[in-house]
């Protein structure tokens, strides 16, 4: 009976030593890493079949509308064909990896399964269109893309993310506050 | 400084109880050294000892005033922090915003009262008090210091007065 | 001239003319196409689980064989614009749009109270009581501007708001106004009568604004003051060689 | 640079996608490792997320409607009305929009199949070609049959080249849709009285007051949308002057309940009735009463019709004094022994309305001159007979079917399956596995419509000649190849006198030739060869003349010749006439396979995915049934089981069963749901040699089993149920 | 005054053998009752646990079990419909609502007015009401389509900017009921701390660990009662209005929506009689089975307890008829078509017999029975009168939600409801209560014995002339 009345201390006595310590700590970090790499698979880049340098190809000054023309006219800007792709680099020497990855899928005739980076739920009706009509640039929403070689996602890219600009832009204008937060305007 | 000890006087009764607190105070020993510990609530005018301050009253009028302004937030603020109309009502409708006001205030004050309580009694304590089980069974306790050249003399009278026991309180784990 | 890009606001209207609709469904039908509804089988659909969001009701009048049913009358959400299953919505599932003056129903939003399905007075709402999935490939027909909505979500008639926004849209692109008509539901557009009508009502010169202002023009339960965007046409089908 | 997803990207985006996400919601994108595959290659016409819209003709009645297909990615995704077309202006039916459930219905025939020692197995399409190549040189001709469905299409024009070079028997097309529609019959009464073998075409939008005998013509009748289209203009009127629609017939069908008034005519009469009506309304407009009325009387005609003196008078005095009065023929009243003379008997009274070749009167439809030779009307049930007696002896030997699953459609009686088994070599062209099929030997399965080329002849409904085009509008979804490819292959593998006669590389060099006559003929298309009027002619979804117009009909005194009407006889004993008619969503069951079709409500009766009986209450109440007691129904030719559906604009003489569910085959949606009536049909014929389909007795008898039917329409708020 | 009262009069004397009836004129010492309550606890036989074993498989099954698979199959599987939109579900959280009402009621507002009867089984009551509460939030999750979402109506900062729409009665309810729940729940907590305390000075083992935590080191003094005390009484005050707005938003659930039948300005106050009556109606029930089973707790719940109840059942009974006049009245006067429908649908409609029941269970048999003492006192009848008021009372919200829902102003739509799985949840969730209370039986002490002993001092006999009658003096 004594020894069970003592359970509290014993609790106590465990709390002083380290290996407790040791294996609340291990498991806390665990659960963490378990949370944090859930998490981040969210918001990390995709693997993508070919690494595509966004940076050289803005350097020689590709405008992003070339490979990606339907941001300016419709709801998605598009990923070029491999045709596309296939038009430029017949051209050069094909010598790296990636651009060895683009030479066989051109021969094979096939398309780059490529791996969306911007994406939104399916139940979000996102259009490029206005966005570009409204004076948008590319940057504004995708980031320094033209920095980075493989496309990077930005965190935490959400309802209120989008919301926060929308009302940014129609400061002070009710009517056009009211289409840029209608509901309708990206969820139907 | 005297040296000070620590004594459990247990008593029967509230009568005798009430006797003995009066001893004490004619020996010496002040009313904020004496507390008395009993398993029902025995008021303080039963026992004539002053009477005790509690914080629990303004800690509900507090927490009703917190939990009214978490209210008036949530009823005026957050509809203006997105506004969204719905069935051609006000965007802040004046009586779905009272039902508002009037439940979170009565969560606040309730939930102040109730946390007022372990503030004012310091709940949870888990150290080691002095106490002895007897008094859940109806005993009342008189703990008090006392001058430890006084001692015997205290516990004669209090003896003397009906005290079942008189004893060096123990710190003992509850 | 004022800008037509910054041009917001239209208030949509439908005017349905009883007498003309004969009840072949075609709208029904025509709006599960558009708005990619499932189908709940034969058990859910006798149990009242069915998910058109338009149906044609018919009663009956008289004995035989002086019978005769009601003339056809369908019953789509009638888009109040004092809607009464809004304000019950906890989570603003339910809510006005500004921009089109209709009720939306944000699906995604919705956590499935039923609560405005049980506020509407014209029953206009269902549910998704399962996952009533499309087995493949009839997914394939799926439209991709409308949501696909799973188990336990409300939904009900938008106007075919897709529409409405692309056309919308597309006239801000070209930067002009939307013409009359230039946008119309599945149903209006399915009908082989014209007995639907579609536009907007906050165009006085459009058709559906002139139709409104017919003599037969009523609203259903108007009583209840929900302002419902539908108009219906009644009358004119008793014997009324000039009707 | 499209993203194309690919099919099983397009699964996980929709169905499992806006599901999976919205758990995750605050959390992000659920679909985050969605692969997108571009286009190795940018296909003509389409662009990133946008629609493709490509006009082509409805396939599922065949009225011929013009469609426009939206299509997004490569995939179907919604029918809309050709605005242009000049049958339903832009119009659709249930039945036209849940066309693509039949595109991608999940039990089509995905590749040819062949039976083999009872098993099917799947072949590959060079055999295929080999077997019927053999089954057209390796038979005599007259040993050969095909059987077609009831569509003026380009198939049809083909294998009628083909027999006709064969030297063999001119293809069948039969249709139980054409059979409901009495076509053959009306057909028949046309060129009796109008002196055209052709369909009448009534402009109901022109008449002010219009009687239907019969005739559902806002269901299924003959071209439905049209006959839509002519009822609101009528409606709307002219001047303010509303339209007024009486309808006759003995069971309150769709189109009745939109009309004005309805008259519950006894089965078999509504000749009879026509006829008092002519008669009364030339007494009403004074004068000589005509030959054809003469001997018409009034008394004898209310008291076998059912309907009293005094509304015959009511009604005749309506239609003497409408300015353009019309009288349409058509469905059940033609479906009796007596039918022709049913429908001369209306016709008659258009002419002595004097509307022929009037507005609101009746008119013919100009066919346009694409091979003329072509036969015009449906078959009758004599022809089938026929046929079937020809199986039955062993005298055909191979046998092609396409477009008609006569295995359900036909009546039992006429013991079609039976007559199969003699039948060497079956070679059915369905795209999904009917009945038909699954007795074939070799099931060829033809593309879809949505994805096929070809044409089809207006016959009526259009204001003008019209030729309806149709174009694939996706790539074929499974490996189906187009019957005429299939049939112009195996000629040209035959080669010889065949080939030769048969002179087409495929199926669209056989419609480039087939339209060269149009090319110089003035219509909406301009253009001075071939290739450039067949683009247009893919544009527009179809030719048609320049300027509306319809053919007046030359009239040799129909009101000179006395009519006489034979009395009703119905085959077999019971105390119910059988009314079967086509259900105004299934149409002749080749809808049942489709799930919103199944779910889409009847009009009448809000059932859902079932077959009921319509009996009036006060009769069921006389034999104790109730709502959803299943009966069983009984004639001398068969039985079926189907519940209750207490109707209560119904004769009480008459009961009511749609046509279209009961398949054995067919897929999930069609298999083993409702029961299918023609199996109680007796074989009564018309005066034209079709089927009376409306003379048949029958008998109930309870069987003390319960079903639910599945309906959109509250018992208790519809007919008070609980509430009394 | 004595610390421990004691008896006034040898027992043997006749005059005050009746008076010993009562509870509070029949003291005991406080340790004797100390180890009565703490018997009672531990006393279990392996009946209790074999029942335990078969609730918890009831609960296994029927609660969690059902309940995942009707979430990943979706609501289909139970009986709802259009229009029966709500169904069973909110009967069952309207029900247990009303249940829950019983512990506030008996422990805060006869505190509040002194009632004394009311001593021994405040415990018993309001663990009624936190497990009840328990059963009514499940429920309404039970009803939700998408549960797994539920959080969006809590009020909160998030990511997409939106914040719970407090148009909505529902989003009433959900702040009215977590006020509630918690407040119950630190209601029920408070006044147990003292015995929790006993417990602890009287236990070993596992149990002593329990209790130490539990009881936060209370010890008795005189600051910890005062605070406690004061607390006691706040709660005691600001909870009744808690506890009625919770079944007046209940009520306005219905109340609010624009149709036939529920659009009534009676039904809060209509509500609220309705949950005290199926509530108290339980509270019997309930001590009729405490006092059948546990030891030693035929000295503490005594017929003078189920009389007072009984009178409390008759009262309410009447004043639930009131309301439930006065509502039909006016639809029936005022009442427009569809209202007019809706009634003789309740009343000759093929579920008018549940109508019917509800009368007789909720009107006629308290009405025939309770006037009678003897009945009154007899925990038998009283277990049965309030078997059969809460099965009226289930009757009447299942007249006001699924068959009332059938009828609306779209005829065609019309549609009888047949209840699915919810049967079966339902059972899940009575279960629940009963394994949540039976467990708690042995944990927590179920009469107040502090409160028992507190009453037991301040009563006492006085004579008038030759009666003596009790009575109590104020001890604050």
């Amino acid at each position: 009976m004594l020894q069970r009345l003592k359970l509290l201390e014993r609790l106590q006595n465990l709390a002083r030593r380290p290996i407790f310590w040791i294996v609340t700590g291990l498991f806390t970090i665990l659960l963490a890493a378990g949370v944090g790499s859930g998490i981040r698979s969210m918001q990390a880049p995709p693997p993508q079949p070919l690494d595509f340098n966004h940076q050289v190809h803005v350097g020689l000054g590709i405008q992003c509308l070339y490979c990606h023309p339907g941001a300016w006219r419709q709801a998605a800007a598009g990923l070029p064909t491999t045709a596309k792709c296939w038009g430029c680099h017949q051209q050069m020497a094909n010598t790296k990896p990636a651009q060895q990855v683009l030479v066989a899928y051109a021969m094979a005739g096939e398309s780059i399964p490529w791996v969306p980076v911007f994406i939104q739920p399916d139940f979000v009706y996102f259009n490029h269109r206005p966005h570009i009509a409204a004076g948008l640039n590319c940057e504004n929403c995708h980031g320094e893309i033209s920095r980075q070689t493989v496309a990077q996602p930005i965190p935490r890219q959400n309802m209120g993310w989008c919301l926060d600009c929308h009302r940014g832009r129609a400061a002070g204008d009710e009517q056009m506050l009211a289409r840029l937060t209608d509901c309708a305007t990206c969820h139907r | 400084m005297e040296e000070h000890k620590t004594l459990l006087a247990l008593f029967e009764d509230l009568d005798p109880t009430a006797a003995a607190i009066e001893r004490l105070r004619k020996l010496g020993i002040p009313d904020d050294q004496m507390n008395v510990i009993s398993g029902i609530p025995v008021t303080e005018a039963m026992l004539g000892r002053p009477r005790q301050w509690s914080n629990v009253p303004r800690l509900a009028l507090g927490g009703s005033l917190g939990g009214f302004l978490v209210g008036a937030f949530l009823a005026f603020g957050a509809p203006l922090l997105y506004p969204i109309h719905v069935g051609g009502q006000a965007l802040i409708p004046i009586p779905p915003s009272i039902v508002v006001l009037f439940e979170l205030t009565m969560l606040g004050m309730l939930v102040s009262t109730f946390i007022g309580v372990f503030l004012d009694s310091y709940f949870p304590s888990y150290r080691p008090k002095e106490y002895l089980p007897e008094i859940s069974d109806g005993k009342i306790g008189i703990l008090f210091q006392c001058p430890q050249q006084k001692q015997a003399q205290i516990v004669l009278a209090l003896k003397k007065l009906g005290a079942e026991s008189v004893a060096p309180a123990e710190a003992r784990q509850l | 001239m004022s800008n037509p890009l910054e041009e917001v606001g239209h208030k949509w209207g439908m005017v349905i003319d009883q007498d003309l609709c004969t009840g072949c469904q075609a709208c029904v039908t025509a709006c599960a196409m558009e708005n990619n509804i499932a189908f709940v089988g034969e058990q859910d659909a006798a149990y009242g689980r069915s998910l058109q969001w338009i149906r044609v009701e018919r009663f009956w009048e008289g004995e035989f064989p002086e019978v005769k049913s009601t003339p056809f009358q369908p019953v789509l959400c009638q888009q109040c614009g004092q809607a009464p299953c809004e304000p019950v919505c906890p989570v603003y599932a339910s809510v006005h749009s500004e921009n089109q003056q209709i009720n939306i129903q944000v699906y995604n939003r919705c956590v499935g109270t039923r609560y405005c399905a049980n506020n509407c007075p014209y029953q206009a709402r269902v549910f998704n009581w399962r996952d009533y999935r499309e087995p493949g490939p009839l997914d394939n027909a799926l439209n991709p501007d409308v949501t696909v909505r799973r188990r336990g979500i409300m939904e009900k008639c938008t106007f075919c708001v897709q529409r409405i926004v692309q056309g919308e849209d597309t006239a801000r692109a070209e930067g002009r106004q939307m013409a009359d008509g230039e946008v119309v539901p599945a149903c209006a557009q399915a009908c082989p009568t014209e007995a639907i009508v579609f536009g907007r009502l906050d165009d006085p010169d459009s058709l559906v604004s002139r139709l409104k202002r017919d003599g037969r023009a009523v609203q259903l339960l108007e009583e209840l003051g929900t302002q419902p965007s539908v108009t219906y046409l009644k009358g004119g089908s008793s014997y009324g060689r000039n009707g | 640079m499209t993203e194309k997803l690919s099919r099983r990207d397009f699964l996980k985006l929709t169905a499992a996608g806006a599901g999976a996400t919205a758990v995750l919601t605050g959390c992000g994108p659920a679909s985050r490792y969605v692969v997108r595959s571009p286009y190795a290659e940018m296909p003509e016409y389409t662009y990133n997320g946008q629609s493709t819209f490509y006009a082509t003709t409805c396939r599922e009645c065949p009225a011929g409607c013009g469609i426009v297909v939206r299509t997004h990615q490569g995939r179907a995704l919604k029918i809309e009305g050709n605005p242009s077309h000049p049958v339903n202006l832009g119009k659709t039916c249930s039945r036209g929009q849940a066309a693509l459930q039949g595109l991608y219905n999940p039990d089509r025939v995905e590749a040819p199949q062949a039976l083999a020692a009872g098993d099917r197995q799947e072949i590959d399409w060079d055999r295929a070609i080999r077997v019927v190549r053999e089954a057209l040189i390796g038979n005599r001709p007259e040993e050969i049959a095909f059987l077609l469905g009831p569509s003026p299409d380009h198939l049809y024009d083909l294998v009628s080249e083909i027999m006709r070079s064969l030297g063999g028997p001119a293809p069948l097309c039969y249709g139980t849709q054409a059979l409901f529609e009495a076509r053959a019959t009306l057909v028949q009464a046309t060129a009796q009285v109008l002196n055209r073998t052709a369909l009448p075409f009534c402009d109901l939008g022109g008449s002010d007051v219009a009687f239907s005998f019969g005739a559902n013509f806002l269901e299924t009748w003959l071209s439905p949308l049209a006959y839509g289209r002519g009822f609101a203009r009528m409606r709307r009127g002219q001047v303010g002057r509303r339209g007024f629609l009486v309808q006759f017939e003995p069971r309150l069908s769709q189109t009745g309940a939109a009309a004005d008034e309805w008259i519950a005519v006894a089965p078999g009469t509504e000749g009879l009735v026509a006829l008092a009506l002519g008669r009364l309304v030339a007494e009403a407009r004074g004068g000589l009463v005509p030959a054809a009325y003469r001997e018409v009387d009034v008394a004898t005609a209310a008291e076998a019709s059912g309907v009293p003196e005094g509304t015959l008078t009511r009604l005749a005095g309506i239609f003497a004094n409408a300015e353009h009065p019309l009288a349409v023929p058509g469905g059940a009243a033609l479906g009796h022994v007596n039918g022709l003379e049913a429908a001369r008997a209306v016709l008659t009274l258009n002419a002595l309305a004097g509307n022929l070749g009037q507005p609101g009167g009746v008119f013919l439809t100009p066919v346009p001159n694409v091979h003329p030779d072509s036969r015009r009307g449906p078959d009758t049930l004599v022809e089938i007979n026929a046929l079937i007696g020809r199986m039955r002896s062993g005298q055909v030997k191979a046998l092609f079917v396409h477009g008609i699953n006569p295995a359900f459609e036909l009546p039992a009686a006429l013991g079609f399956t039976a007559a199969l088994e003699n039948v060497p070599q079956i070679i059915s062209f369905a795209s999904f596995p009917d009945e038909t099929a699954l007795l074939a030997d070799y099931i060829f399965p033809d593309h879809t419509p949505l994805e096929s080329w070809g044409y089809q002849k207006v016959r009526t409904g259009s204001d003008r000649a019209a030729l309806s085009g149709a174009q694939p509008v996706v790539v074929p979804f499974h490996n189906t190849r187009a019957t005429v490819d299939v049939l112009l292959a195996a000629i040209q593998a035959a080669g010889g006198d065949l080939a030769a006669g048969v002179p087409y590389s495929d199926e669209v060099d056989f419609l480039q030739q087939s339209l060269l006559t149009l090319v110089q003929e003035a219509g909406n298309i301009a253009a001075p060869e071939i290739r450039t009027f067949m683009t247009q002619f893919q544009q527009y979804g179809g030719w048609w003349a320049a300027e509306a117009g319809l053919d007046a009909p030359s009239t040799p005194a129909p009101l000179e010749r006395p009519l006489r009407l034979i009395e009703p006889e119905f085959a077999g004993e019971g105390e119910f006439h059988l009314h079967v008619y086509p259900s105004p969503i299934l149409g002749d069951g080749a809808g049942a396979n489709r799930p919103w079709l199944q779910e889409t409500p009847d009009p009448m009766t809000t059932v859902m995915w079932n077959t009921w009986v319509e009996i009036n209450p006060e009769t069921a109440d006389e034999l104790g049934l109730e709502d959803n007691d299943v009966v069983r129904v009984a004639s001398d030719f068969g039985a079926i089981e189907a519940p209750v559906y207490r109707y209560p604009a119904i004769r009480r003489d008459t009961i009511a069963i749609p046509f279209g569910q009961g398949h054995t085959a067919l897929g999930r949606y069609a298999d083993g749901r409702g029961a299918n009536p023609v199996a109680l049909l007796g074989l009564k014929l018309t005066g034209a040699g079709d089927l009376a389909f409306a003379a048949t007795r029958v008998r109930l008898e309870k069987t003390g089993r319960t079903s639910i039917l599945a309906r959109l329409e509250s018992r208790i708020g519809v007919y008070g149920e609980g509430l009394e | 005054m004595a610390a421990t009262a004691k008896p006034i009069a040898p027992a043997t004397h006749e005059e005050h053998a009746e008076s010993r009836q009562h509870l509070m004129l029949d003291p005991r010492p406080r340790g004797e009752m100390n180890a009565m309550v703490m018997e009672s606890m531990h006393t279990t036989s392996w009946k209790f646990w074999g029942i335990a074993f078969l609730l918890g498989i009831v609960v296994l099954v029927c609660l969690f079990l059902a309940w995942g698979y009707m979430i990943s199959e979706g609501l289909g599987v139970a009986g709802v419909n259009r229009p029966a939109y709500w169904g069973i579900f909110l009967v069952n959280t309207v029900f247990w609502i009303g249940i829950s009402h019983a512990g506030t009621f008996v422990s805060a507002l006869l505190r509040v007015f002194k009632a004394e009867f009311r001593r021994p089984f405040t415990r018993a009551a309001e663990l009624m009401t936190t497990f009840g509460l328990i059963q009514a939030g499940l429920s309404i999750f039970m009803h939700m389509g998408r549960v797994w979402l539920s959080y969006w109506l809590a009020p909160y900062p998030n990511a997409r900017g939106l914040w719970p729409n407090f148009h909505s009665p529902l989003a009433w309810d959900f702040l009215a009921i977590n006020t509630y729940l918690l407040a119950s729940t630190m209601y029920l907590f408070l006044p147990l701390i003292p015995d929790l305390a006993m417990a602890r000075d009287r236990s070993t083992g596992w149990r002593k660990v329990v209790y130490r935590v539990l009881a936060l080191g209370f010890r008795g003094t005189e600051g910890e009662w005062a605070h406690l005390r004061t607390a006691m009484n706040i709660f005691a005050f600001a909870i009744l209005p808690v506890m009625f707005s919770v079944h007046t938003i209940v009520a306005w659930d219905f109340a609010a929506a624009s149709r036939p039948g529920w659009s009534s300005t009676i039904f809060g106050p209509y509500f609220v009689v309705g949950a005290l009556h199926s509530g108290v109606a339980a509270v019997a029930m309930v001590l009729v089975v405490v006092r059948g089973t546990m030891k030693n707790m035929k000295y503490f719940i005594r017929a003078e307890h189920f009389d007072a109840i009984g009178k409390l059942m008759l009262v309410i009974s009447m004043g639930w008829a009131y309301f439930f006049f006065n509502d039909y009245l006016v639809q029936w006067y005022g009442g427009d078509h569809w209202t007019h429908t809706l009634l003789a649908w309740h009343e000759s409609g093929p579920l008018a017999w549940i109508w019917g029941l509800m009368l007789v269970c909720n009107v006629a048999v308290p009405w025939f029975l309770l006037w009678n003492r003897k009945i009154r006192s007899r925990p038998g009848w009283m277990f049965v009168i309030g078997l059969l008021i809460n099965v009226g009372m289930w009757c009447e919200r299942y007249v006001i939600i699924p068959i009332s829902l059938t009828i609306n102003r779209m005829p065609f739509t019309w549609q009888s409801y047949r209840p699915g799985i919810e049967i079966v949840l339902g059972i899940g969730t009575l279960a629940f209560f009963i394994l949540l209370y039976m467990l708690a039986s042995r944990l927590v002490p179920l009469v107040p014995v502090w409160e028992v002993q507190e009453g037991q001092m301040a009563h006492s006999l006085r004579k008038f002339g030759r009666k003596t009658v009790v009575s109590v003096s104020e001890l604050e």
